[in-house]
């Protein structure tokens, strides 16, 4: 295993990092023998590393199943990692009880992918707003209701449709609700789990603004799931791109986008359909479906499908390293004790 | 696959342990003595002191209970009290009664319950459909006896067109051979008896499957309409089959999934609930008799009883599970227990 | 002209009305066009082309139009010949490659099962013919994969064998209901491209149904916008793209996240949400929406007027009288409706929510006093 | 602090802002919840409507028959030997028992011990099957097994005979065999109702409680349970059918309530011996048996389609 | 043949003097074992005396006892201890075995100690208890066909048991051999005119007719006899109506116009049963009070309550023997009806509850069950203003109940089994809780009862049994309610049938058309 996630990256050392990942680690029983022991794990997020900034917003991006949900939720305990740290304001979170945790659990909030899972049908939505305050004690009772119809304003939803329940609403205003149920109990970091892609085109941008709107008035954290890198783009300030429960590249969003460095990176930006005539990119069509992550072959994750694989590939797990300033990518291509290639002198350059 | 049968096989053992247990403590600690039903009207309270040493009553609970376990295991369920013959003689003697006419029953039960919830959920809304289900549901309001009991008056008594009583004329009764006697009746070549013991099956076989059949019928109807729902159907039409050709091929087969698992737990049940079907057709199977023996305290055959029902449920659903394995490939034991 | 599409009305009678699901639709497909129709979800997009395939869902129904089929009448066509039609002539591929094979059978098997509806061959041949198909459509080793079931295959080699499945009898008309919404960037990429190879090799028509702009610039020779059950433009995929007219169809290419964007400008947002069918806003559907809302929006209709190359149905271009208005008026309002998105970039959010919600409540007003 | 600076946009919003303010003074009307789905359901399916107002005519007779009895054209229980065993006639609509007693008003006070029965049964079972599914289902792992093999225990043996052993050590009586009743039903609802959370267990806002630190006491009865409510509710309407079967079957075997209780199961059960002679006696509880059951299946039916999200179109 | 419509069909249609190969007879239940020594009831009985035979039988139509395998009736000793008793000579066992001397030794001494087993349920009752020095001592045989009994005391009623069905009846000692010790014979043979074929639990008993029967006069007329088990009334009497049995036994009195109404014969004759209520004479209890008894007595109208419930179908009990039986009643006067009376005593006495306990199953004495009684008396009592309590238990519940429960009356029967008087009237003096469910405990009854065990039948003996008929009636342990009549129903076609009062039926002159 490479040890890629100690050091920070200079952009980041200075500043202040509100959530430091170290090699987390999430692996699930895919198969068990007779006694309930496994016999083989999905190996859903794979020694990933990476910090947030406070007041920045993160994006995470990679195609479906390869562990971004996981992450998320193994950062709001929802999933308890097989291994790794989650530092959080200075503290351990994985090195916590569940009693200690809980303390912090409300500083962490969660946006869902599935607006229409995530609101429970039978509970109005000005209760749902207002269980959290009541959970966490962090409003007295008597005021929780002016806060809701104060939460409802700042999501806009009209106050008088507290009492409404959620089916009566459209898919972008429940996500409107749930966000706004993330926000009562005054969360540090958000973790916002594709919160756009069940939505209509239409609606996904009055979610993206909203959530825009929100971290510059009120300083939120972000970390952005999604699996198309348009989206993220306009969102994040930073963005890592997963595969196969792996960190391929980290790179601020300026760098990522002008410049991508990893094969896949390029292959997942050149796969989104591009609605300009005018920015025609060059397409780059991926060969075969991700792999199974049940023990996954070793050597780089993207090694199957690459255009650009070489013969370490195969065997060989590349080290997630600095690239360029702030921009680091884990790929052979970039390996300096292997033969210099052409990405890796045109990145120098 | 062989391993998830063995595991399943593996984890039935507790739950027939379970099982004995559940039944030693109600007719040891809530049953009634047996001793006065045994040895009669002029029994003395010696007498009975007596006999109760003799069969071990008086032995502390669980000595009893390791003794008949210990028995069980050597396959000696004991003597009844009641006959004095081998509790497993007694079974065996009766239950191919049971076991025909819950098979019978089943079949019927499922062809009619299949057909009518298909015709109801293809008919959706339509007559057909509100006329399968009141039929169906008609049929799981009835009280077992009553509906057993006006059968009898309508078809036996009145009209005399089938027999209201027994398995086959007894002169007609086929010997040795296996008990289910629609098998042994046609291995003899028999066809005068095989009339005979299916006219005798008709009353009973209606009577007791018409429960089943209403469960199975609401079940068919609710699962088809799940599948016709399906994105596949759509897929299917899309290529141009027929209507029927799409129920039959691509509905009827992923609706009987769940079908399959309701019929199975519903053979399961029939041996309960032929028991009041027996009662009305004095059909010589092991309901009647078991509760008999429940009302005589006859604890043996109770327990005896008993543990053949919860093996033959134990063993149906076990069997339901592997069908269901074979209907549905998309199912692979062992890769998923849910933990 | 292959298919040609004219006022088509679809219905659902439901509880408590009737749900005009397509309205009035009219378009055209010729030989060897890939033509796209693009609307948010409830638009209609799948009930035009349930429509076609006469695949509507019980209490739906062809309300009025005509459909013509490669000269033949399907509005009146008997069940039978449909049915032969069906999958023979035109075929369909669905959104959700993981439910829309039957899980129960070997792909292999639903592939012949397809071919020997339509042709009397024998089970061998068309599984050899089956090979190919899958062969062709860029399964690896797909003598083996026969034998597969569904559930043993990606979702990406699912669309595909759907693909292969639909060809099987060399369709004139490969009707395409958001085929690659469920599946990643990079397996989306692969089918797109799948599907103009096919086009190029078998001189196939394509009605491509999605959400995406983007795969719609991608492929499409044409484009049909819908949007609550009505055409509201149509032009050629270029055109569209580079010169929109309606405030619907600009407003969505504006709130689009774009890797081409400058991202430190806000989204355009279009505020508000699709009306429920039931209870549509009197005129323009749109009109609760659009930035660029008139007095007679909410008041009439408008209808579908060529306008250039375009077919449009807004007031913007209209005439009271039902014609379009003259060139330069044309583009002053082109002008105006994109000023006032500009605009509208600039309100906050909650803000134009909320006045988005109050307006459409309003609206429902009636309704909600029950 | 949060939202301080929208305060302004409602203030200023002028007539949209006073649609609001108007719609926010509306009274609090409970909008949509289970009981509505339910009625809804009930309502739109004619069956269901008219099994509903056949039940709740039922509750009515019980009530009624119970306050007021000298409502009934006779007295259910007193004996009258003069008029044993006549058949059914102007004086006496269903005829009369062995003993002389009006079967018209048996049946019509019948109805209280029914409907007791079939709740109280349902009553028990539901208590501690969603007692014990929801523990097994939510709490998973040993719980499960260990609740689960025994509700297996219990189902394995056939429900009839359980109920008769039961009966035939607790004695004979209306409460035992609604004890027993209640007892053998246990697993079903167990079943059902663990099954119901494992799959709510999965959804998002569950997820979302915890994430926002609900306690798993809050987690269970506020979003797990309501939402497993729909397929309890009917589980339990059908249960009640069963229930009401169930006690008719231990009448006729002779283990119903004890006399004179008008009980329909037992007037069937007492009634067959004079088959041939009064086949009344047996006919009219069996049809008010029949027709009871009938209506709770198609309420339950009913139920289930206005609680179905699927065939709930919105 | 099987389905009904055909046996309906060759029954009502076909005609002419052929006799029909086969007789089907109804049982309401299984038999418990087909081996005299290891059965107490009438179903056993009745499939078992075509099988087997006693030394002695009883008359065609009462309980007067006959020579049987035995040539003529025993000589008795003196003093009533030594029976000796010339055998039949040239009957053959099923089996081919001869019957003997020895045969009869093998088949009493089984059920003697220290061979009894607890098990066999009447064989104390038959052949008495060394620990109560009762019943017999030692069985000898003198020669091939002499056999001689000798007693531990005198027991008038020991000859009546001879001839029971139950318990006496020769076994063949090679079945016996055949048989694991201590258990039941399952391949029955006996001397009887029927040899048993098969036995299909809970559905059938076959018998076929014995060729080699020793009695050539009675032989039997019909090839075989089919006993089919049916416990549901209903089905039985449709079994019959349909043509499925020739005979069915326990008709309940309520379906017998049915039966005549059908074209069928109906069988009504009493049988040896007393139907009763017993009151609680336990010291402390209500009905210690002799005055109350009486008064509850006088509250309940016994002749309308018997015909409501049994139709003409038993008759109301003025004696506690069944009248057949007993030349002793005829003065004998019970509590008369007087609702007035009863309600004043009752009143004055200040009894106002009255817990009653009752077993719903039928029985052979009360072919209703005891609820409908119960129901009755509880409506009486109610219009004298005494509240009565029901509760019910099935019958063998009921039997561990009536020792256990603190009833204030309860309902009970006897069906006798031997014809003899003591068999009835020593049940109130019985020691045994469970036979005396009064718990009357009255010293004088019960000298009166040893006596007339004691003494020879004859003037004496019934004297002694009239004295204790007007002790019940007046002492009023008992409520007497009805002596139940056999109901059984049969085809017209069926000759010869009877059943008898000690509630079996022979079969071996019995015939049917065909
Ligand atoms: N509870 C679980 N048990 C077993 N495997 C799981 C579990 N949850 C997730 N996985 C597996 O872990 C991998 C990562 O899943 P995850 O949901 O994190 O992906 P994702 O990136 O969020 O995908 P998507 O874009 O589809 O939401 C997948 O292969 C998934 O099948
Ligand atoms: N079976 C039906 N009954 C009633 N209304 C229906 C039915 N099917 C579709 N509709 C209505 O028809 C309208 C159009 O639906 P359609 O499925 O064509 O939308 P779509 O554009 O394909 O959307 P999506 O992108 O979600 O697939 C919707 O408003 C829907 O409510
Ligand atoms: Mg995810
Ligand atoms: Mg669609």
């Amino acid at each position: 295993m490479s040890d890629n996630g100690n050091i920070a990256s200079p952009e980041l050392r200075n500043d202040d990092v509100l959530l430091d990942v170290q090699h987390l680690t999430k692996l699930f029983a895919a198969e068990t023998n007779f006694f309930g022991k496994a016999t083989s794990y999905v190996h859903a997020v794979d020694d990933v590393s990476f910090q947030i900034k406070r007041g920045e917003a993160f994006g995470l991006v990679g195609e479906s199943g390869c562990g971004k949900t996981t992450v998320g939720k193994m950062l709001v305990n929802l999933l308890r990692p097989t291994s790794g740290k989650i530092i959080f304001d200075g503290k351990d979170l994985t090195a916590m009880k569940d009693s200690e945790r809980k303390s912090y659990c409300k500083d962490i909030q969660l946006i869902f992918q599935d607006p229409y899972a995530s609101l429970n049908p039978r509970m109005r939505i000005g209760d749902i707003i207002a269980e959290p305050m009541i959970a966490n004690n962090i409003v007295p009772k008597d005021k929780v209701e002016a806060r809701v119809n104060e939460l409802l304003e700042c999501v806009g939803l009209a106050n008088y449709m507290r009492n409404r329940y959620p089916h009566e609403f459209s898919g972008g205003q429940r996500q409107r609700v749930g966000i706004a149920r993330a926000l009562a109990v005054n969360p540090k970091l958000i973790v916002c789990d594709e919160p756009v892609s069940a939505l209509d085109v239409s609606i996904q941008a009055q979610v993206l603004n909203l959530l825009d709107d929100l971290k510059e008035e009120f300083g939120l954290t972000y970390l952005f799931i999604a699996h198309g890198l348009n989206v993220v783009k306009h969102v994040s300030d930073r963005v890592g791109v997963m595969y196969l429960g792996r960190i391929m590249e980290i790179a601020p969003k300026r760098s990522l986008y002008a410049d991508p460095l990893s094969p896949y990176t390029q292959a997942l930006l050149s796969a989104i359909p591009a609605v300009d005539s005018k920015s025609k990119r060059e397409r780059i069509i991926l060969q075969g479906d991700v792999p199974s992550p049940i023990d996954p072959p070793p050597g780089c994750r993207f090694a199957g499908r690459c255009f650009k694989r070489l013969g370490v590939c195969g065997n060989s797990v590349p080290e997630l390293r600095e690239v360029k300033e702030n921009h680091r990518c884990a790929c052979h291509l970039y390996d300096p004790e292997l033969p210099p290639t052409e990405e890796m002198t045109r990145a120098a350059r | 696959m062989l391993k998830y049968i063995l595991k399943r096989i593996l984890m039935v053992i507790p739950v027939l342990l379970g099982v004995t247990i559940i039944i030693f403590f109600i007719t040891r600690v809530l049953a009634s003595d047996p001793a006065p039903v045994v040895l009669g009207e002029h029994a003395t309270a010696e007498a009975m002191a007596a006999w109760r040493a003799d069969y071990g009553l008086d032995d502390p609970i669980w000595m009893q209970y390791v003794n008949f376990l210990v028995s069980a295991i050597q396959g000696d369920l004991g003597t009844s009290y009641y006959t004095h013959t081998p509790v497993a003689s007694e079974l065996a003697a009766r239950f191919p009664a049971t076991a025909e006419l819950a098979l019978c029953a089943i079949i019927v039960a499922s062809i009619c319950g299949i057909a009518l919830g298909v015709l109801a959920a293809v008919k959706k809304n339509k007559l057909a459909d509100n006329a399968s289900m009141v039929l169906a549901l008609i049929g799981v309001s009835m009280p077992v006896f009553w509906s057993g009991i006006l059968l009898i008056l309508l078809f036996s008594a009145t009209l005399h067109i089938l027999p209201s009583s027994g398995r086959v004329t007894p002169l007609l009764q086929p010997t040795g051979g296996t008990g289910f006697f629609i098998f042994d009746t046609i291995a003899k070549g028999d066809f005068e008896a095989l009339g005979d013991v299916l006219v005798h099956l008709v009353l009973p076989t209606v009577t007791l499957s018409l429960y089943s059949m209403a469960i199975i019928t609401r079940m068919t109807r609710s699962s088809m309409l799940e599948t016709l729902n399906a994105d596949y159907i759509r897929t299917a039409r899309a290529k141009g089959l027929a209507k029927r050709s799409v129920n039959v091929k691509h509905a009827l087969r992923n609706a009987m999934l769940p079908v399959s698992t309701v019929i199975g737990l519903q053979l399961g049940s029939l041996l309960g609930g032929a028991l009041l079907t027996e009662t009305v057709f004095a059909w010589p199977g092991i309901g009647k008799f078991a509760v008999d023996c429940v009302l005589k305290s006859d604890f043996p055959v109770v327990q005896g009883v008993v543990l053949l029902v919860a093996v033959i449920f134990v063993f149906m659903n076990l069997l339901v599970d592997i069908i269901y394995a074979w209907l549905d490939p998309r199912i692979k034991y062992g890769a998923k227990e849910e933990g | 002209m292959l298919l040609e599409v004219k006022s088509l009305c679809t219905e659902f009678p439901v509880k408590r009305g009737v749900v005009r699901a397509v309205d009035d639709v009219s378009f055209e497909v010729s030989e060897g066009e890939i033509l796209a129709i693009v609307g948010e979800s409830g638009s209609g997009k799948s009930v035009t082309s349930l429509s076609i395939m006469g695949l509507l869902a019980e209490p739906g129904h062809v309300a009025g139009g005509e459909m013509t089929f490669d000269g033949k009448d399907l509005v009146h066509l008997s069940e039978k010949e449909y049915r032969e039609m069906r999958g023979n002539d035109m075929a369909m591929i669905f959104q959700e490659p993981m439910t829309s094979l039957n899980p129960v059978y070997r792909i292999g098997d639903q592939i012949v099962e397809a071919i020997r509806t339509h042709e009397k061959v024998s089970k061998k041949e068309a599984l050899t013919r089956a090979i190919d198909l899958l062969r062709k459509v860029g399964i690896p080793s797909p003598e083996a994969r026969v034998r597969d079931y569904p559930h043993q295959m990606s979702g990406g080699m699912r669309q595909r064998v759907m693909i292969a499945m639909a060809l099987a009898c060399n369709p004139k008309l490969l009707i395409a209901d958001e085929p690659t919404t469920a599946l990643d960037v990079t397996i989306q990429a692969q089918i797109l491209d799948l599907l103009r190879r096919l086009r190029e090799d078998t001189d196939m028509a394509v009605l491509l149904i999605t959400h995406d702009l983007g795969v719609v610039s991608e492929i499409a020779d044409r484009v049909v916008v819908m949007y609550c059950g009505q055409v509201v433009e149509e032009a050629e995929v270029r055109l569209l793209f580079d010169n929109p007219m309606h405030p619907y169809t600009l407003g969505l290419l504006k709130s689009i996240p774009r890797l081409e964007d400058d991202d430190s400008k806000r989204l355009y947002m279009i505020k508000g949400m699709v009306p429920n069918p039931l209870e549509m806003p009197p005129g323009c559907h749109f009109s609760d929406r659009c930035d660029s809302c008139m007095q007679v929006c909410r008041e009439r209709m408008p209808e579908l007027v060529q306008v250039g190359d375009h077919k449009v149905r807004c007031f913007l271009y209209e005439e009271q009288d039902g014609h379009a208005k003259d060139a330069a008026e044309v583009k002053a309002n082109e002008e105006k409706a994109r000023e006032a998105i500009e605009a509208a970039r600039e309100v906050s959010t909650a803000e134009a929510l909320i006045e988005g919600d109050v307006a459409r409540e309003a609206e429902e007003g009636g309704a909600d006093e029950r | 602090m949060i939202g301080m600076s929208k305060k302004t946009v409602l203030a200023t919003q002028g007539a949209a802002g006073e649609v609001t303010n108007s719609q926010a003074q509306q009274p609090v009307e409970k909008r949509e919840s289970i009981w509505k789905d339910v009625l809804d359901g009930i309502v739109s399916n004619k069956a269901a409507l008219v099994s509903a107002i056949f039940i709740l005519l039922l509750a009515l007779i019980a009530i009624v028959t119970k306050l007021v009895p000298g409502i009934l054209p006779y007295d259910p229980y007193e004996q009258n030997l003069a008029e044993s065993v006549q058949g059914p006639s102007a004086a006496h609509w269903f005829g009369t028992d062995i003993q002389g007693r009006d079967i018209f008003s048996r049946v019509l006070v019948g109805t209280q011990i029914t409907l007791v029965v079939g709740l109280a049964a349902v009553a028990i079972s539901l208590t501690v099957g969603v007692l014990l599914g929801a523990i097994a289902g939510y709490k998973g792992g040993k719980w499960d097994t260990v609740i689960m093999r025994i509700m297996d225990m219990m189902l394995a043996i056939p429900s009839i005979l359980l109920a008769i052993a039961i009966m035939a050590a607790l004695g004979q009586g209306i409460e035992k065999a609604v004890v027993a009743i209640g007892l053998v039903a246990i697993p079903e609802y167990a079943r059902i109702v663990r099954s119901e959370i494992l799959a709510i267990k999965e959804n998002d806002y569950v997820a979302a409680a915890r994430v926002i630190g609900d306690s798993n006491f809050a987690i269970v009865f506020r979003h797990v349970l309501p939402n497993a409510l729909p397929s309890i509710i009917v589980r339990a309407t059908l249960g009640i059918s069963s229930a009401i079967l169930d006690c008719a079957a231990l009448g006729f075997l002779g283990l119903g309530v004890q006399p004179p209780d008008a009980e329909w199961g037992d007037m069937l059960g007492r009634g067959r011996n004079e088959l041939f002679r009064a086949p009344w006696l047996m006919i009219f509880p069996g049809l008010a048996i029949t027709l009871t059951v009938l209506a709770f299946n198609l309420l339950g039916d009913g139920i289930r389609d206005g609680l179905d999200p699927k065939s709930r179109k919105r | 043949s099987g389905g009904g419509s055909e046996k309906k069909g060759d029954g009502k249609a076909a005609s002419g003097d052929k006799a029909a190969d086969s007789i089907t007879y109804s049982l309401t239940a299984d038999p418990r074992a087909l081996d005299p020594a290891y059965f107490d009831d009438g179903e056993s009985a009745v499939v078992s005396c075509n099988i087997y035979e006693g030394l002695y039988g009883f008359a065609e139509k009462n309980a007067e006892v006959k020579p049987l395998l035995a040539t003529e009736l025993p000589e008795i000793s003196d003093d009533g201890l030594t029976y000796t008793i010339k055998l039949r000579e040239g009957v053959k066992f099923h089996d081919g075995t001869d019957f003997n001397a020895d045969a009869v030794k093998t088949s009493i001494e089984r059920l003697l100690e220290p061979n009894r087993n607890s098990d066999q349920p009447y064989a104390s009752f038959v052949f008495g208890e060394e620990a109560a020095n009762s019943g017999v001592k030692t069985v000898e045989a003198v020669d091939a066909t002499t056999v001689k009994i000798t007693m531990r005391a005198a027991n008038t009623s020991f000859l009546k048991n001879l001839a029971m069905a139950l318990a006496s009846p020769i076994v063949s000692p090679k079945a016996i051999e055949a048989a694991s010790a201590g258990s039941a014979i399952t391949t029955p043979c006996g001397t009887g005119p029927y040899k048993f074929v098969d036995w299909t639990k809970s559905a059938s008993v076959t018998l076929e007719a014995n060729e080699d029967y020793w009695d050539k006069d009675n032989a039997p007329k019909t090839k075989n006899i089919i006993f089919k088990i049916i416990a549901e009334g209903n089905t039985r009497i449709t079994s019959l109506l349909n043509g499925e049995c020739d005979i069915i036994s326990s008709v309940d009195p309520s379906s017998a116009n049915q039966i005549t109404d059908g074209g069928y014969e109906l069988f009504s004759e009493d049988g040896m049963t007393i139907n009763y209520m017993a009151f609680n004479t336990d010291e402390g209890g209500i009905c210690a009070d002799k005055e109350v008894r009486k008064a509850i007595a006088q509250a309940i109208n016994v002749e309308e309550m018997v015909s409501a419930i049994y139709g003409e179908y038993a008759s109301v009990a003025n004696s506690v023997m069944p009248l057949w039986m007993a030349p002793y009643d005829k003065d004998v006067k019970q509590t008369a009806y007087d609702p007035d009376a009863a309600k004043a005593t009752l009143a004055a006495k200040g009894v106002t509850k009255l817990a009653c306990i009752t077993y719903s199953t039928a029985r052979p004495y009360n072919a209703k069950g005891g609820v409908e009684l119960a129901n009755m008396v509880q409506g009486y009592l109610s219009k004298v203003g005494v509240d009565v309590e029901i509760t019910q238990y099935d019958w063998t519940t009921y039997k561990s109940k009536v020792q256990t429960d603190p009833y204030d009356i309860c309902f009970y029967g006897w069906t006798g089994d031997n014809g003899d008087p003591d068999n009835f009237m020593n049940l109130p003096a019985d020691s045994n809780r469970s036979m005396n469910v009064a718990h009357w405990d009255n010293e004088e009854y019960k000298a009166l009862i040893a006596k007339g065990i004691a003494t020879p039948d004859g003037d004496e003996r019934d004297a002694i049994y009239k004295q204790c008929e007007e002790m019940m009636a007046e002492e009023q342990p008992w409520l007497l309610i009805s002596h139940s009549k056999n109901l059984l129903g049969y085809s017209p076609k069926v000759k010869g049938f009877y059943y008898h009062p000690t509630g079996v039926a022979f079969f071996k002159g019995v015939s049917k058309e065909a």
